[in-house]
């Protein structure tokens, strides 16, 4: 747990209240980030990660309670533009574009001004395009640039998806379980990336993979029912009776 | 306006509104489970129709006992071939489905047109059909209530308790129930899908079929009976919100209502444009319909 | 022949790149070929034809200009809209009333609205003495259409069939009131009788020949145009909102901003169609504009490939060349063909004869085309 | 068989058709798939069997009949299309066809155009009249009118107008206003139904609040089968209610079923039942050839005189030119199953109108008839003043 942050968080949701249809999938949750923060977020499913997700993002509204920004309270905002404020999230089933190939896909994501008519403009700019090559470096695809998204395999869509999140240089980045579907290999290669990412852009991370959480070696918050439960490093909350109680109807899960 | 003229208004939503419920609950079956639009729906009420037509001139003036049954068994198989020759295989491509649906529906039209001809065959409603129930007296003197119509809506009304029971209180229910909330997790549990899905088909072409042997007894049946109702069926889905029974039948109520008063008030011509402005109007109040299913798989949409 | 630009499939792989971007130009002057021929074949037409075909021809170019619109909103942007003859109808019903008010003599009404018992000109009708303002009015009423129609419901996010069936009620609707609304529109039979246009006599014998230039121009000048914007990151932005809609939200676009202006562009080629189609005809009414012309027009974009121009245009052309020949010579065995047409695509040509002509180009002899993506509201919802 | 006729048979079986100098084309052109083929399918039947006959007889100056069918597909743009082909590819001599306004609407341009002649058979709302084309269906002061004379004079005094809504209703229904509120009686109401309409509900609600006493209606086609079947469900029938129609004739009795329809009426200028020898020479021959039960109607009566009108008027001009036999057939007069008939120099009619009563077989019996003909009036002087055919 971070205790040295000062200054005002990045991100501060404060005391929301989520319901479908009369269940609520949060409860008076509170949680800060500060920028250049990695966070990550556990729980069993149905905990509310997703949906807290959701929430940031603009995509589910709260019942009660806000989501303020950098200051602001977003969480009345559409979604794009929230997303133009500098969030950024990564879906958990790989959101690429699979009709363009995999430079178009991060020119889009690249682009400063995203209104109808700036988009007539086939101009790009030369420090977008820069930035462009620059992403394809780090995430591995530059050979594959011009293949369409859709013929990219699993773990390169992940990535990709990863590069386009990125591409703004949003202040936050939401991970919904990245590494979903990667190989081991691919999974070390990725905590690694975010690793380098975090100090840039402050990250939330939602993962099941203890694996690749503890090689995130960040702090984490364990969400039960909608509310946070427990917050502190992999090692102290793994030997948490609590915890592991929690976790118990999804041993298997936990152990992975 | 006086009473009589209120009265008989509020008897003609309800009646427009039963039409339109039977119209359009098949749909909203098929349209809650498979998500796939069947512009060929209305084509199974014709169906309906013309086997009523075809069970009337076979038994003669007591046809009606046998015209249902003809008229939901014969639209269900109808049904249970298209779900199985083309539905099937569009599976995931609802707007694909809408076309290739659009295409069997001109087929159907062309091939009744040939048979029975584009003028409207007859069906005379059974002498014990024919009359109203009068009021006398009194500040509705003069109300007449056709037992024609009260026939259809109460057809109408048999049928929505049927598909309610059917869909919560038995086996079958539970499984489409199951289906709807999440096709994955029903499959992996041993639910077979594609089955269902046919049966579900089957049983909205069914109730079309039905449907077009209610209307067969107040209006004509010819080729185009089904592209005449098939708009405003739709109109109930998109209304009641996806794939909500209830939510159709309200629809239903409501757009029945809406259509006699906005024909009451102003004239029939005009009803059918203010109806779909207030249509349009309400969904962009509530995009979703009145009932709107709210899991979190259908937020993903 | 490649409209997709920036989202070609046929790119060289790098490290080949100097002999794949020889094989590439060499596929293009290969490509460039048909498209060529297609061209100056329809330059020479009136050389050749004689005055039916050559009218035929010229009306269903004019139709041509229509599909390209659906291109864009179906093939592109992944929007089945079964109203567009609702804009179709504006951009004809706009030129037709100011051709009605230029064949009328000098302060009196047009006939029909004496017939409906109307005796002062309404004041929608004022402006249209003027042809400049009608001619503007071609794309400015359906355009304006079309935004508030887009606007109503992409805003609130309605999607896939619900798009369908709103949009076919709306034709629907606008088809019934132009019906009803006899004093001011003429009602079912439609306006009609026109005899000049600026100044020319649409009833003289050049006009014809004239009106065929004219229609090949626009066709053109819309078809470069709409292959321009489609070009530029716009139309990749049509992609990636139909491809994910949600990706596309959270990198910052507006997706309800980008569809609105994909169906302003479909509805404001709608509209052109539908005045060049009017002038060809020589009438416009609510039979012309309705549920059935709207869905026709989505079969045969369908039929020759939604995602492409040359399909959608191509698809048109031939489509209604079709139906003129063999409604005449079989009229009952039509709606058989029509019908099987729709079922036979959409199952086995989803990408229609320009996506089969592709992939045999880019060499895949046998490759099938890959399947379009699902709709997104159904990879979702199911 | 005299030598002459001998070798004329020898010289057409070795050439044909194909020799060009030995046929004259004409086009039928009406709708043969869509919701109107079943009106206008027998409307070009009738066509086809008085070009049989009158080739059977000898043809037409010497020339055969050669009828090139084109279908309207009921889809008006369609028919002005098809009309463009017949006159500019086909180039036929005169073209018979067109039932709706809209058809004819669509027609008029290419007609006038291409300087063609269309011969149509249908009652219509009138305000027309072109050059190009021959109306021989009533005009209004040819249906309408004497319908509501006939009405007022039966003492119906409160009148409801009832109709689909297109020209045809909404035109006479104007018309017929004029002229009530000139007359001095009562308009009960006013009423239209989209076309194909099926919901009657509204409406008849709407006639139980006016109490009319006489519905005049102009619904077309399927409309009228569930307007009647409502109609009698809300517990009317002709002797509560009768009705006056513009659009039912024998066939379309047919369909809705005699038993709905018994009693009420209809105003043509033709019925099956009329007992003069050409309409039963037309009657025998039609049956036979295309079937024993099959009704006839006012257009189809209308459209097979119209291909003897045409003939009459070649023969008057000595040339199958449109021009030379539009301007011949003004005055052109024949014994035609609808009675005497002449042609007017506004192109139009002069003819005979008779209201039915519909009984049983759905056949209509007269119960009035015009005194004498009646001359066309294309535009209504009460509702139209000042305007005339050119």
């Amino acid at each position: 747990m971070p205790s040295e942050q000062t200054g005002a968080p990045l991100l501060d949701v404060r005391d929301i209240t989520v319901s479908f249809d009369g269940f609520k999938a949060i409860q008076n949750l509170s949680l800060q980030v500060w920028p250049g923060d990695l966070r990550v977020l556990i729980g069993p499913n149905g905990a509310g990660k997703s949906t807290l997700l959701d929430t940031i993002i603009g995509k589910v509204r709260p019942a009660s309670g806000e989501v303020q920004f950098g200051g602001e309270i977003i969480s009345r905002l559409p979604e794009y533009l929230i997303a133009r404020r500098g969030i950024c999230r990564k879906f958990q089933a790989p959101g690429v574009l699979e009709s363009l190939n995999v430079r178009d896909n991060l020119r889009l994501a690249v682009r400063s001004d995203k209104d109808v008519f700036a988009s007539l403009s086939p101009k790009i700019r030369p420090q977008e395009e820069a930035r462009v090559n620059e992403l394809l470096t780090l995430t591995g695809l530059t050979e594959r640039q011009d293949v369409q998204a859709g013929q990219l395999a699993h773990g390169e869509k992940q990535w990709l998806e990863i590069g386009m999140v990125v591409a703004p240089r949003p202040r936050l980045l939401l991970l919904d379980e990245p590494t979903a579907g990667m190989t081991a290999q691919e999974t070390a290669q990725t905590a690694e990336l975010i690793r380098a990412l975090a100090g840039q852009h402050a990250v939330l991370v939602i993962d099941h993979d203890m694996h690749f959480v503890e090689l995130l070696a960040a702090p984490v918050t364990v969400l039960h029912q909608g509310q946070v439960f427990r917050e502190g490093s992999l090692a102290t909350l793994r030997d948490d009776p609590d915890v592991m109680e929690i976790y118990l109807g999804r041993p298997k899960e936990a152990a992975d | 306006m006086d009473a009589v003229f209120l009265f008989g208004q509020l008897f003609t939503g309800l009646s427009v509104a039963s039409i339109l419920l039977l119209a359009a609950l098949g749909l909203a079956l098929s349209f809650g489970l498979m998500r796939v639009i069947n512009m060929a729906h209305g084509e199974f009420l014709m169906f309906g129709g013309y086997l009523t037509y075809l069970a009337s001139q076979w038994v003669g003036p007591q046809f009606l006992w046998l015209a249902f049954p003809l008229a939901f068994v014969g639209s269900a198989l109808l049904g249970a071939v298209l779900e199985f020759t083309v539905i099937r295989r569009l599976y995931g491509r609802p707007l694909d489905t809408l076309l290739a649906t659009f295409g069997i529906s001109l087929i159907l039209q062309q091939a009744a047109r040939q048979i029975f001809g584009s003028t409207g065959v007859p069906v005379m409603a059974p002498a014990w059909l024919s009359g109203a129930i009068t009021v006398h007296g009194g500040a509705l003197d003069g109300l007449t209530f056709p037992y024609v119509r009260l026939f259809v809506m109460a057809l109408s009304a048999l049928v929505l308790i049927a598909v309610w029971w059917l869909l919560n209180r038995s086996r079958f229910g539970m499984h489409v129930r199951a289906v709807n909330q999440n096709r994955e997790v029903a499959s992996s549990l041993g639910v077979n899908t594609r089955q269902l899905d046919m049966l579900v088909f089957a049983l909205g072409s069914g109730i079309a079929g039905v449907a077009g042997a209610g209307l067969a007894l107040l209006a004509p049946v010819n080729p185009t009976v089904g592209s005449a109702y098939i708009v405003n069926a739709f109109l109930v889905v998109v209304v009641g919100g996806v794939g909500s029974v209830l939510g159709g039948a309200v629809a239903a109520l409501l757009l029945g209502c809406i259509t006699a008063l906005a024909e009451g008030l102003t004239s029939v011509s005009l009803a059918q444009a203010i109806l779909l402005v207030v249509v349009v109007a309400f969904l962009q109040w509530k995009p979703r319909g009145l009932f709107p299913t709210q899991s979190r798989a259908l937020e993903e949409a | 022949m490649e409209t997709q630009g920036s989202v070609s499939h046929t790119v060289p792989r790098p490290g080949r790149s100097v002999r794949a971007q020889s094989v590439k130009a060499a596929h293009l002057g290969k490509a460039a070929l048909w498209p060529t021929l297609v061209v100056l074949a329809l330059l020479l037409a009136p050389f050749v034809l004689a005055s039916y075909p050559l009218a035929l021809l010229g009306r269903v170019l004019a139709l041509a200009i229509a599909a390209l619109g659906a291109s864009v909103v179906w093939g592109r942007a992944g929007i089945l809209s079964l109203g567009q003859g609702l804009f179709f109808g504006l951009g004809g019903y706009a030129l037709a009333m100011h051709l009605k008010l230029a064949a009328t003599p000098k302060g009196e009404l047009p006939d029909f609205m004496v017939y409906s018992g109307i005796n002062k000109l309404p004041w929608f009708w004022q402006p249209f003495h003027s042809a400049p303002f009608a001619l503007l009015m071609v794309v400015v009423l359906p355009g304006l259409a079309a935004y508030l129609i887009g606007w109503l419901m992409f805003r609130r996010r309605i999607t896939g069939v619900f798009v369908s069936i709103i949009t076919q009620a709306l034709v629907l609707a606008f088809v019934t009131w132009l019906g009803g609304a006899q004093g001011l529109t003429s009602g079912s039979n439609g306006i009609t009788d026109f005899q000049t246009f600026m100044g020319l006599n649409l009833r003289g014998p050049d006009f014809s020949r004239e009106l065929y230039w004219a229609t090949l121009l626009i066709l053109g000048v819309s078809f470069a145009g709409t292959a321009w914007v489609l070009n530029t990151p716009f139309g990749s932005l049509l992609t990636a909102i139909r491809d994910n809609e949600n990706r596309s939200r959270f990198l910052g676009y507006n997706p309800a901003a980008f569809k609105v202006a994909a169906f302003v562009l479909g509805g404001v080629l709608s509209g052109l169609s539908g005045a060049l189609y009017t002038l060809h005809l020589g009438t416009i009414s609510p039979a012309m504009i309705g549920v059935a012309f709207s869905i026709e027009l989505v079969v045969w974009v369908a039929l020759g490939g939604r995602a492409s121009l040359w399909g959608a245009a191509g698809g048109m052309v031939l489509g209604q060349l079709a139906k003129d020949r063999i409604s005449s010579a079989a009229p009952e065995a039509w709606l058989y063909i029509m019908g099987a047409l729709f079922v036979l695509v959409v199952m086995y040509l989803p990408e229609g004869v320009a996506g089969l002509l592709k992939s045999r180009l880019s060499g895949g002899a046998g490759r099938r085309p890959a399947p379009l993506p699902m709709h997104p509201e159904v990879k979702d919802a199911v | 068989m005299t030598y002459r006729n001998l070798t004329a048979s020898l010289t057409l079986l070795l050439l044909g058709n194909a020799l060009a100098q030995g046929t004259v084309k004409v086009g039928v052109l009406h709708s043969l798939t869509g919701t109107m083929a079943i009106s206008e399918i027998t409307v070009a039947n009738a066509a086809q069997l008085a070009v049989d006959e009158i080739n059977a007889a000898g043809g037409v100056m010497g020339k055969k009949i050669q009828v090139i069918k084109e279908d309207g597909a009921s889809d008006w743009p369609t028919f002005a299309t098809k009309a463009e082909k017949l006159l500019t590819q086909d180039k036929v001599a005169a073209v018979f066809g067109g039932w709706t306004s809209a058809s004819r609407k669509a027609m008029l341009p290419v007609f006038e155009k291409n300087k063609g002649l269309l011969f149509y058979p249908v009652q219509f709302e009138g305000n027309e009249c072109s050059p190009n084309i021959i109306y021989t269906g009533a005009q209004p002061n040819q249906q309408a009118l004497p319908a509501l004379e006939w009405a007022l004079s039966k003492g119906y005094k409160n009148i409801f107008l009832l109709g689909s809504d297109y020209v045809y209703p909404r035109t006479a229904n104007l018309i017929l206003k004029k002229h009530i509120a000139a007359k001095g009686t009562n308009l009960a109401g006013e009423e239209y139904v989209a076309l194909g309409g099926t919901e009657f509900s509204s409406v008849i609600n709407k006639i139980k609040a006016a109490k009319p006493d006489v519905i005049i209606n102009t619904l077309n086609g399927d409309s009228n089968v569930s307007f009647f079947k409502q109609y009698q469900a809300a517990g009317y029938s002709a002797a509560t209610l009768p009705v006056i129609s513009f659009s039912i004739a024998e066939q379309e009795a047919q369909s809705i079923g005699p038993a709905l329809l018994t009693g009420q009426y209809a105003t043509w200028n033709y019925f099956q039942s009329l007992p003069n020898a050409a309409n039963k020479k037309f009657v025998a021959a039609y049956q036979k050839k295309y079937g024993a039960k099959a009704a006839i109607t006012d257009p189809m009566a209308h459209a097979y005189m119209d291909v003897y009108l045409w003939k009459a008027a070649v023969e008057k001009a000595k040339s199958f030119d449109p021009v030379a036999v539009r301007k011949a057939i003004v005055g052109v007069s024949t014994d035609s199953p609808l009675g005497k008939i002449t042609v007017d120099k506004n192109g139009s009619l002069t003819q005979t109108v008779y209201t039915g009563q519909s009984g049983a077989g759905g056949q209509f019996k007269v119960v009035a008839q015009s005194g004498g003909v009646i001359a066309p009036q294309p535009y209504d002087a009460l509702a139209f003043p000042g305007k005339t055919c050119p």
